[in-house]
């Protein structure tokens, strides 16, 4: 029969739950994304490391479901030595696609890991043009 | 495996299920019917009434009406008493701590030109008793109070509620899905004029539960079709759930004091365990509690990771009342309505006992429950 | 015993209650349940779910509504269609054959201020096509006809009346309790909007019935909770009824046509045999009538008193529409709508037939029939 719906977390999405990859913050950040989900209160960081426009370290911080916890994690995975443009680039579906989908309430989760991982890039830009300007001047 | 959530599905009793089985095959008879079989039915179904009154000391067992769920129940008391009683005024009361079946049929009746109040509850989620009576009118036809909540645990003060509601006139129903078999029920002493219990929550299996309609209460169906049940709860009787339902509540009369004390005593030393672990707090009452039932918050952590994580790494099964885990993405509104914050309800964990669980399972779980939020504090950003 | 009333209650096939019966005790899971148990239980719903969908042939099992009994999918149907579209009009249609679980619905809805008609059908319980049209309007919303009707067999045209309610802009809604499983459905050859079907009907226990909703068709709840079922029917989940529902259908869907060859031919021996009695008549279509189906009348003599006969005398289990056997010693209104005067319908036998029923009992029925009759025509003044 067709249109079963999904039930539960992937195998991948409870992989990276108990397995989250690059937990905690990058020492000395380049960048900085801090996103909190509107909807139910959830929070999310993103910290990132930049040489010559690459993401050399990145590392999440959570405090969420399951959910929030995996997208997170695969976030990280996906941008981790990444060009900046090529990072700005990952969605929220791809995020939910690596793992393999999550429930259609969950969705908002995956996006809360790429808007932290947007806002921790843009953030970083921020701060590299308001120092070019300072050395401008 | 230790299983917590026994207030969100229980298993069957095996002395229950022994009992009953016997209606799914053999005894499989239509209670309506007037062959000898049909007639065997009718007369289990009666038992079965006769024991559920017995639980809550109900003095007449033919004001028991079974229908086939809690939310059955809950939707005939309250739409079916304040619609028969219209006349008599238009407004309804429910606390703030009222489970979702109770909640919606309420709010399903504003929208048919009812007025609804909320009575507010205190920190610990006992009824708010002066504002209660400053929200009782004479237009007020019923109010509903659950006499023990399932996510907190807290038992309200059912008679001086009941002393209120029926000096203003007024009925009372209470939602006893989570006390029945766990506390001393008397819809009598207590003056419930209505009262929901479920099969399941005493051990028996799901498709049937039970609305007391005390003497004199005025009643409507909300579901017409043939009329079982004088009238009140129409479909073919669910026989096999009935009479398991009948059996556990048989059970349940016989051995609550004993297996409530043995729950509870497990119980206090989890709660202890547990509240040793930083920046955990009980929710729900601390003494006026179910004996079964330990409830807690986490600052700055999940409910949902919470749960994943105790069942896979620890096969531990609890439930909890975050946001996350929610249909809706909204925290539970007891966890609201007890004062805490969207964040505060966020850390929510919900464990509630049966008989499977023994005092060797405290140890274990508190040492897990320390782990997993060690664990998720460590990934946390807060 | 020869047991002939399968429509008023079916023993549950012991290969269902061999699959379902782990729900009660190991995977008593709550579906919600976020947790591996609640999982396995939810894809326990599912798999149920794609079951009964593929028993009617349902192209999405999305559109499966599990609710606990057929009563409750024909107040959905009737009333949840009705309230959600009355907008677009305020006409609601049924046969006049329809059962009582239908007919109150509808009757429920008149008090709310909806026009109700009642389409006739003829000596044969046929729905007359011709009076369908002409009560027919634009503000027809919801026409309600049996796929099979449970008291006299016959089996409706369901295509041409679908014809003619699409025709008009309408939603058709069948009660298929007595067809499904006995006859082929096909929901979208046949046009059907919303389809009522019960798990007892079909082998399984009790507590589990389905409302199919076509795709578009807009409905509301009717029992406000806590929002399972897509949001239209509140209540946890009856995860052992439910799983043994999709067993049964699963079962059907192999092994009907077999099955029901087998059973037809007992029946049709049954009815050639039973009327060789004098002044019995068959009540019901002589050949577009459901395959296990036999139902007669039999005059000067009242059916309770034939059924208590032969359950005593010959441990045989039928039903009867008379007006004695009935809550409201009303004859039943299928048998005035195909015109039999109220003596004529006091004598009426009704037999179904199940798994349990050889060719052996034909001649013991006859039999037992036949003394029964002479019996009580014998004590009659007529
Ligand atoms: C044709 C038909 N429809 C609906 C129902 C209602 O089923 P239930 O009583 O299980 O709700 C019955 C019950 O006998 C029936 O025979
Ligand atoms: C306190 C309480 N009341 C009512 C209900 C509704 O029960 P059901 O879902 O079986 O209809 C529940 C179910 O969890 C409950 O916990
Ligand atoms: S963080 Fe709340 S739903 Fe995922
Ligand atoms: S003769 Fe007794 S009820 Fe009809």
């Amino acid at each position: 029969m067709e249109d079963r719906p999904q039930i539960g977390y992937s195998k991948r999405v409870m992989d990276h739950f108990m397995n989250p990859r690059n937990v905690g913050e990058v020492e000395n950040a380049d960048g900085l994304g801090l996103v909190g989900n509107p909807v139910c209160g959830d929070l999310m960081q993103v910290t990132i490391k930049v040489e010559d426009d690459v993401i050399t370290d990145i590392k999440f911080k959570t405090f969420g479901c399951g959910s929030a916890i995996a997208t997170a994690s695969m976030v990280t995975e996906l941008a981790m030595g990444k060009h900046l443009d090529e990072a700005l680039a990952i969605t929220r579906q791809d995020v939910a696609d690596e793992l393999e989908g999550l429930p259609p309430v969950k969705m908002h989760c995956s996006n809360l890991a790429a808007d932290a991982l947007h806002e921790a890039i843009e953030d970083y830009q921020e701060k590299k043009k308001k120092k070019e300007a300072e050395m401008a001047a | 495996m230790v299983y917590l959530d026994h207030a969100s599905a229980m298993p069957v009793d095996p002395r229950v299920l022994a009992f009953a089985r016997r209606y799914l095959e053999e005894e499989f008879g239509n209670p309506s019917s007037l062959y000898d079989r049909g007639l065997s039915v009718r007369r289990a179904v009666e038992a079965a009434r006769g024991q559920v009154a017995a639980l809550i000391r109900a003095a007449d067992q033919r004001k028991i009406v079974f229908t086939g769920s809690a939310t059955e129940s809950n939707n005939l008391a309250i739409r079916g008493t304040a619609l028969r009683n219209r006349k008599k005024g238009k407004k309804v009361l429910v606390s703030a701590v009222e489970h979702i079946s109770v909640m919606n049929p309420a709010k399903d009746l504003q929208k048919q030109g009812f007025e609804l109040g909320f009575i507010p509850v205190d920190r610990y989620g006992t009824v708010d008793l002066a504002a209660l009576e400053a929200e009782l009118t004479p237009e007020t036809v019923l109010v509903s109070v659950n006499y023990a909540n399932d996510e907190i645990g807290t038992v309200e003060p059912m008679r001086e509620v009941s002393r209120l509601v029926h000096g203003a006139g007024a009925y009372l129903h209470v939602n006893a899905t989570a006390a029945a078999g766990r506390v001393l029920i008397d819809v009598q002493e207590d003056g419930i004029d209505l009262l929901t219990l479920s099969g399941n929550d005493l051990g028996g299996p799901r498709g049937a539960a039970a609305l007391y309609v005390g003497p004199g209460v005025k009643v409507q169906s909300v579901m017409p079709g043939g009329g079982q049940e004088r009238g009140l709860r129409s479909g073919t009787e669910n026989v096999f759930a009935i009479a398991g339902m009948g059996e556990a509540a048989r059970l349940a009369a016989e051995e609550m004091a004993e297996e409530m004390a043995r729950e509870q005593a497990i119980r206090d030393r989890l709660i202890r365990e547990v509240l040793e672990i930083e920046e955990a707090a009980l929710t729900g009452h601390p003494t006026a509690r179910l004996p079964h039932h330990a409830s807690f918050r986490f600052s700055r952590i999940e409910g949902e990771s919470i749960l994943l994580n105790l069942d896979t790494f620890f096969d531990i099964q609890v439930a909890t009342g975050s946001a996350c885990s929610s249909r809706t993405l909204e925290p539970s509104h007891v966890l609201l309505a007890i004062g805490l914050t969207h964040e505060q309800a966020h850390g929510s964990v919900v464990m509630t006992l049966g008989r499977s669980n023994t005092v060797a399972d405290v140890q274990y779980v508190a040492d897990a429950m320390r782990e997993t939020v060690g664990r998720l504090r460590g990934i946390s950003p807060l």
